[in-house]
């Protein structure tokens, strides 16, 4: 019975690590995609390491299979839906125009992309690749350029 | 060790709800919201073990899956101004 | 369960409710509607979890069908239909501030004299022949393990039936109110591109 | 526990209450209103619930025989012999009734509310207020 309650209790541990985690990137972190990083995966993996420890618990210790049995069926299902959900809040905010940003708050994609990505008839494989480093090191270039004609 | 866990994802809940009040976009909000339904999930799950009566789970089971159809619900709104799939009209998406 | 249990038990209900009047007090701030379907639909979330602290496990499971569920699919339904907008107050209703303060003084007034929670002795909880009545006899009488099935279907049975009248009533209501027809579609050149493709393609 | 936490809860309720009030009678949207008609509605649900609450009981499943043994002998303050307590069931039923019916209620104002925009063009209720004045003076005209 101790045996079980300590490996349980690792499992929750770790799952109290992600959950919480993932809940301060979600309000730290600059930028919805980051946001959604922090939270939908934090979520999944924190999810499943507290299921395997409420699990045994629930097995072993209250000696309840038929609880263990639905916290089992509950991990299915959130493996199944909350990835399938967090895809699809990305590309509603994609489809919305909510642009990733980058460090300097200067966006990594071209405005462009988004465009091009809702207009289907176009080949998309010129555009889903990255762009090339040149031409952002030149975005980043005219950006500068842009803030010290702002700043004089 | 419940009471840890119980005691952790109010946290995390009180932070995530922080994040769906001030959230500057709605797919902020959106993705909050997702989230705290997981956790309250995992919250009544906890609950149960912590007073003794683990055998409420399927509480935790049936908001697994609402909580998905409302997410998506909300999204395909977003995406198309309508929950139906026949009139697509305009309106100040 | 000792004395902390009680305590613990105690406090969780009181934080949960806490949170329920910060995401109350969000839905009275924020002028977006789709924001406030939003948070309602995390009320409804956080409701259900108050209800399972308060053992009413039935409840929660209604909730969790009824108000995470079917509210936040009709209330999107609406604004499907309606404006998304809420159009900005300019001036604060400081007369409804009022009414809502005074009309609250009353009530917490008023709560000065009940039994205080989770009061296992308060009148409502040791009548005789309600609530004793169905946790000794309701095993024998009907046999069922859940209490508030037994109560539900068979002693107020009478209550179930009136319920089931007022939900048709209320869906006779909503189908005489909007109808089975269908919306014309306008072929508005303000589309865009996606719908008018969306819609291409359902006409073919 | 202290003294005024014991009526914290029914206060609590009482200010979710008072925030789905103000919500209906000082915001002018409509679907607004509903979403505060129906906060109102929780709060109320919370009071009924908590009056039935019992401390140290339990939702009112019953449980096996077995169990109520091994719970007692898990108690470690030694109160050997005590019957298993439950919660008063009959507020959840009460309450299960009324939030069928509370949603009921919300789809119906719902479907007046898109009936109410088809005709005006508006929502808001002091635009509604202001056609419908509009309106009257019109007659008052004709005559």
């Amino acid at each position: 019975m101790l045996l079980i309650d300590i490996i349980s209790g690792v499992f929750i541990f770790i799952g109290c690590l992600f959950v919480f985690g993932g809940a301060v990137g979600l309000v730290r972190m600059p930028d919805f995609y980051t946001r959604l990083h922090a939270a939908s995966v934090t979520d999944t993996g924190g999810l499943l390491f507290i299921s395997i420890g409420l699990i045994l618990q629930a097995a072993f210790v209250f000696d309840n299979p038929m609880a263990a049995i639905k916290i089992a069926l509950t991990i299915v299902f959130l493996f199944f839906t909350a990835p399938t959900a967090s895809h699809a809040v990305a590309k509603a905010a994609l489809m919305a125009n909510i642009i990733p940003q980058c460090q300097n708050g200067k966006s990594v994609v071209d405005e462009s992309l988004t465009a091009l990505y809702k207009d289907k008839d176009k080949d998309l494989s010129s555009v889903l690749m990255p762009v090339d480093p040149p031409e952002i090191i030149s975005n980043f270039a005219n950006a500068e350029a842009d803030n010290k004609d702002k700043s004089t | 060790m419940f009471l840890a866990l119980v005691i952790v994802i109010i946290l995390s809940l009180i932070l995530v709800m922080i994040r769906a009040l001030l959230g500057p976009t709605l797919y902020d909000r959106l993705l909050a919201v997702n989230s705290a339904g997981t956790k309250v999930v995992i919250l009544i799950a906890a609950y149960g073990f912590l007073t003794g009566r683990p055998d409420f789970v399927d509480i935790a089971l049936l908001y697994a899956l609402i909580n998905y159809i409302a997410t998506i619900a909300v999204l395909k709104f977003f995406e198309y101004g309508d929950l139906g799939s026949g009139a697509y009209q305009e309106d100040d998406l | 369960m000792s004395v902390d249990a009680i305590v613990i038990e105690h406090v969780i209900v009181m934080v949960l409710l806490t949170l329920l009047i910060v995401v109350a007090v969000g839905i009275i701030i924020l002028n977006d509607l789709l924001t406030a379907v939003i948070l309602s639909g995390l009320y409804s979330l956080l409701s259900a979890t108050v209800f399972v602290a308060m053992d009413a496990v039935d409840v929660a499971l209604t909730e969790a069908a009824v108000g995470a569920g079917i509210s936040t699919i009709i209330l999107l339904g609406t604004l499907s239909f309606t404006k998304r907008v809420q159009k900005p107050q300019e001036h604060n209703n400081y007369a409804a501030l009022i009414i809502v303060v005074m009309t609250g003084g009353a009530l917490i007034y008023g709560t000065l004299d009940l039994p205080s929670y989770g009061d296992p002795n308060s009148p409502a909880n040791s009548h005789p022949q309600l609530a004793q009545h169905y946790l000794t006899e309701s095993q024998k009488e009907i046999d069922i393990p859940n209490v508030v099935t037994s109560v539900l279907a068979s002693y107020r049975g009478y209550d179930t039936l009136g319920e089931t009248a007022v939900v048709f009533t209320a869906a006779i209501g909503v189908l005489s109110l909007l109808g089975l027809r269908r919306r014309r579609r306008k072929e508005d050149p303000l589309l865009t591109d996606k719908q008018q493709r969306k819609q291409q393609n359902e006409d073919n | 526990m202290v003294e005024w936490l014991a009526f914290y809860n029914d206060w609590a309720v009482i200010v979710i209450m008072m925030a789905g009030f103000y919500i209906m009678i000082a915001r002018y949207n409509l679907v607004k209103k509903i979403i505060g008609l129906s906060i109102f509605q929780t709060g109320i649900f919370y009071f009924y619930v908590g009056l039935g609450k019992v401390d140290n009981g339990t939702a009112p499943i019953f449980l096996e025989p077995k169990v109520i043994d091994e719970s007692a002998a898990n108690v470690a303050s030694g109160i050997a012999e005590q019957t298993i307590l439950y919660s008063n069931p009959l507020p959840h039923v009460l309450i299960l009734t009324a939030i069928v019916v509370g949603v009921a209620t919300m789809a119906l104002g719902l479907a007046l509310i898109v009936r109410i925009y088809e005709k005006y063009g508006s929502i808001e209720e002091d635009d509604i207020q202001a056609i419908d004045s509009q309106f009257i003076c019109q007659l008052d005209d004709k005559k």
